[in-house]
């Protein structure tokens, strides 16, 4: 039987437990766009080497033979589902199935998944982190640009929500 | 757990409305102990040991200037890099001396700013914080305008002068240049502090 | 005294050590705040299951204040900790753009990986989506590279721009956050769905 | 009552801590407490620096720490005048009595190096009004 999920509060606070110990070990906030976007970089550099060094983009992920995998935001980010794992081991969640509405099908939520992933990261790469790197360890930190990106993010995702309620309930 | 949480936040924003908590950032190692720190001779460089380190191109020195730009651009110790007295302490000198294995060596016209710089950097727990003794003025008097005066040189005045002669050769070489190109030249080894980590750069 | 990484130097190994450490903490927070599962995570918007609010707000308040009264006591200092720099469009219209992503997608990067590392399908699609979308940003890099690099204003901090000092800054921001966490409460109540929570 | 301490018990024993730490840091005087910055802007424009030629019409009831290495006897300057070697400028008794007295402490150095550095470490431990003499032979030096 699948266990509850912890108390928000409580997780809160083991969530901002995690990031106060990422800034005082390495003096940084916690990210997952990046790590994301380090891959895509891994990636291309190695089926096209000659492409990533021509993109104003890419070169500089590659310069002085930097390996791209190897970084602390691509570490962080394989952390990331080792620790999800963990946790669906110990509260008993791990099994494969497509969350979602009963009123839609699996083609549809899947389509909207890949498009919602494609803008996202989109997004974040344009405002230089997402909800956990910009939003979450700018507003510790007290970064203005943490305050607007979460004000961004969470008030114009309360405007579409309106166009999309039909996917979710 | 709400109400928990929230009193428990509550009252730490209390804490940190009331007293005056960041920005706040005093000197770390006890008094007694900096007094020792900085009284110590070992702080000091002689203005002879500066022009061999640079002589030899020690990479593990770095020079700090203090003087005003102008004055850097006009005629500087070559290799050393310029951030004024003023922006010494108001910015964090940290991004000058994180790195603990390279020595850093302040120095300015006289012996005032570099020796508030070097009790500055040590009281902020920086160990690697050191002082030309004499400053700039001490460095032209004794390197640029040396002149041996003596009858029988020894092996070891020998080398002492070699050293004189070499730096004074280097500082003149690109003091000597016109102002656009060795305003150039300085810049271009103008320190640039380490840039933090982080973000999802 | 904090940062470690400033204070002792980290060699290559211990630092990407570091990295993943804390990204497993990351990713058990994560989970078992219950941010592996879209459907709870847009409850947000349609104010049947707040939790994201109450996890997001209490981790940054929680942060925000341990941080600061770290480097009240000395053992940890603020101006080694990175501050995002803001570039007023790019923070902009990248959140628009990730306001849309998220309601589509139900996912954002960090939940979405976690999601996936427990077997959700549409999670691994979501991030199928994301590696898109980061290649598809590193491609049209030279177009949008105006937007991107425009309205640099540097890694300024909020309490600056209102000239008060972070304490009391601080001290807003959580007198709001306990209304907030009070108003989604009683929301949860007023558009309560019983029959997607019990589901959750 | 009891209740609510059952209650509220681990939130006030943790914010107890908190309260504890930042008050020990607030209130140790051994250390240093005043920050650093704000406590070196004196130094910034040189108005820490007296000279000697107009040390007796700017400085009234001043007290002259003299410390070394070569002291020195000069006239003219009004106020108290004592010598402490640099070392043990902060002993508990000559530090408070640098910290008890009232008006312009003159910090006074045959080598401006050690005048500056105790100038630092005075002003850190919060003292305002402390000056260096700053006398025409140093200059020359």
């Amino acid at each position: 039987m699948k266990k509850k999920y912890m108390n928000p509060y409580l997780a809160g606070i083991l969530l901002g437990t995690v990031l106060l110990l990422s800034m005082y070990i390495s003096g940084r906030g916690l990210g997952a766009s990046g790590g994301i976007k380090y891959c895509v970089v891994a990636i291309t550099g190695a089926i096209d080497r000659s492409h990533t060094e021509d993109s104003p983009y890419y070169s500089k992920y590659f310069e002085n033979g930097e390996k791209p995998f190897r970084n602390w935001l691509s570490f962080e980010i394989f952390g990331v589902i080792a620790g999800g794992f963990i946790s669906g081991v110990v509260s008993k969640r791990n099994r494969f199935r497509i969350e979602k509405s009963p009123r839609i099908t699996n083609t549809k939520r899947l389509f909207y998944a890949f498009t919602g992933g494609l803008l996202f990261v989109y997004g974040a790469q344009l405002a230089r982190g997402c909800t956990s790197g910009a939003a979450l360890s700018g507003m510790a930190v007290l970064s203005v640009a943490g305050f607007v990106t979460m004000i961004a993010i969470f008030g114009s995702a309360y405007i579409f929500a309106w166009f999309f309620r039909k996917n979710w309930i | 757990m709400r109400k928990k949480v929230s009193l428990f936040l509550f009252l730490c924003g209390l804490l940190l409305a009331i007293l005056p908590l960041t920005g706040h950032r005093s000197f770390k190692i006890r008094p007694d102990n900096l007094v020792n720190q900085v009284l110590d001779p070992q702080v000091n460089y002689s203005v002879d040991e500066v022009a061999k380190l640079i002589v030899n191109g020690d990479s593990a020195i770095r020079l700090i200037d203090l003087r005003p730009r102008n004055e850097f651009i006009k005629a500087g110790i070559p290799g050393s890099i310029n951030v004024p007295y003023e922006q010494f302490i108001s910015e964090d000198p940290d991004i000058y001396l994180n790195d603990s294995k390279i020595k850093v060596i302040l120095y300015g016209n006289d012996d005032f700013n570099s020796n508030y710089a070097l009790v500055y950097c040590r009281g902020l727990g920086h160990d690697n914080a050191f002082v030309m003794d004499g400053g700039l003025n001490e460095w032209t008097r004794t390197i640029m305008e040396s002149r041996f005066t003596g009858s029988r040189i020894s092996a070891r005045e020998n080398a002492l002068f070699e050293i004189r002669a070499r730096a004074s050769r280097i500082f003149n070489e690109i003091n000597a240049l016109p102002d656009s190109l060795r305003a150039v030249r300085l810049t271009a080894s103008r320190f640039s502090a380490r840039k933090l980590d982080g973000g999802c750069e | 005294m904090g940062p470690l990484t400033s204070a002792f130097a980290f060699s290559e190994w211990l630092n990407l050590l570091t990295a993943f450490m804390i990204g497993i903490g990351f990713g058990f927070a994560l989970e078992q705040a219950g941010f592996s599962s879209s459907r709870k995570l847009v409850g947000m918007f349609y104010g049947y299951d707040t939790t994201v609010l109450k996890v997001f707000f209490t981790a940054a308040i929680f942060a925000l204040v341990g941080s600061q009264i770290l480097n009240y006591i000395g053992l940890l200092n603020l101006n080694q900790v990175y501050v995002n720099e803001f570039y007023v469009y790019a923070s902009i219209i990248g959140g628009v753009i990730m306001g849309g992503g998220f309601i589509m997608g139900g996912y954002c990067p960090g939940t979405g990986l976690c999601a996936m590392s427990i077997g959700k399908v549409d999670a691994a699609v979501f991030i199928a989506g994301g590696l898109a979308g980061a290649f598809l940003f590193a491609e049209t890099f030279p177009m949008i590279q105006g937007i991107a690099d425009s309205g640099y204003r540097g890694a300024v901090r909020i309490n600056e721009i209102f000239g008060i000092s972070p304490g009391l800054f601080s001290f807003l921001l959580i007198t709001a956050a306990i209304v907030m966490f009070w108003l989604a409460e009683k929301a949860e109540v007023r558009f309560a769905r019983p029959e997607i929570t019990n589901e959750l | 009552m009891i209740r609510l301490i059952k209650k509220y018990g681990l939130v006030m024993l943790v914010f107890g801590l908190v309260l504890a730490a930042v008050l020990f840091r607030a209130f140790s005087w051994s250390g240093f407490r005043y920050d650093a910055s704000e406590w070196a802007e004196a130094s910034k424009d040189g108005h820490n620096i007296v000279y000697f030629a107009d040390k007796e019409k700017t400085v009234e009831n001043s007290l002259t720490v003299d410390m070394g290495p070569a002291y020195s006897t000069f006239d003219g300057s009004s106020g108290k005048h004592i010598r402490i070697s640099p070392d043990s400028i902060l002993a508990r008794d000559n530090f408070n009595l640098i910290r008890k007295h009232k008006g312009p402490v003159i910090l006074k150095s045959s080598d401006p190096a050690i005048a500056a550095r105790v100038w630092m470490i005075i002003s850190q431990k919060g003292i305002k009004n402390v000056f260096i003499l700053r006398d025409s032979a140093d200059l020359q030096k």
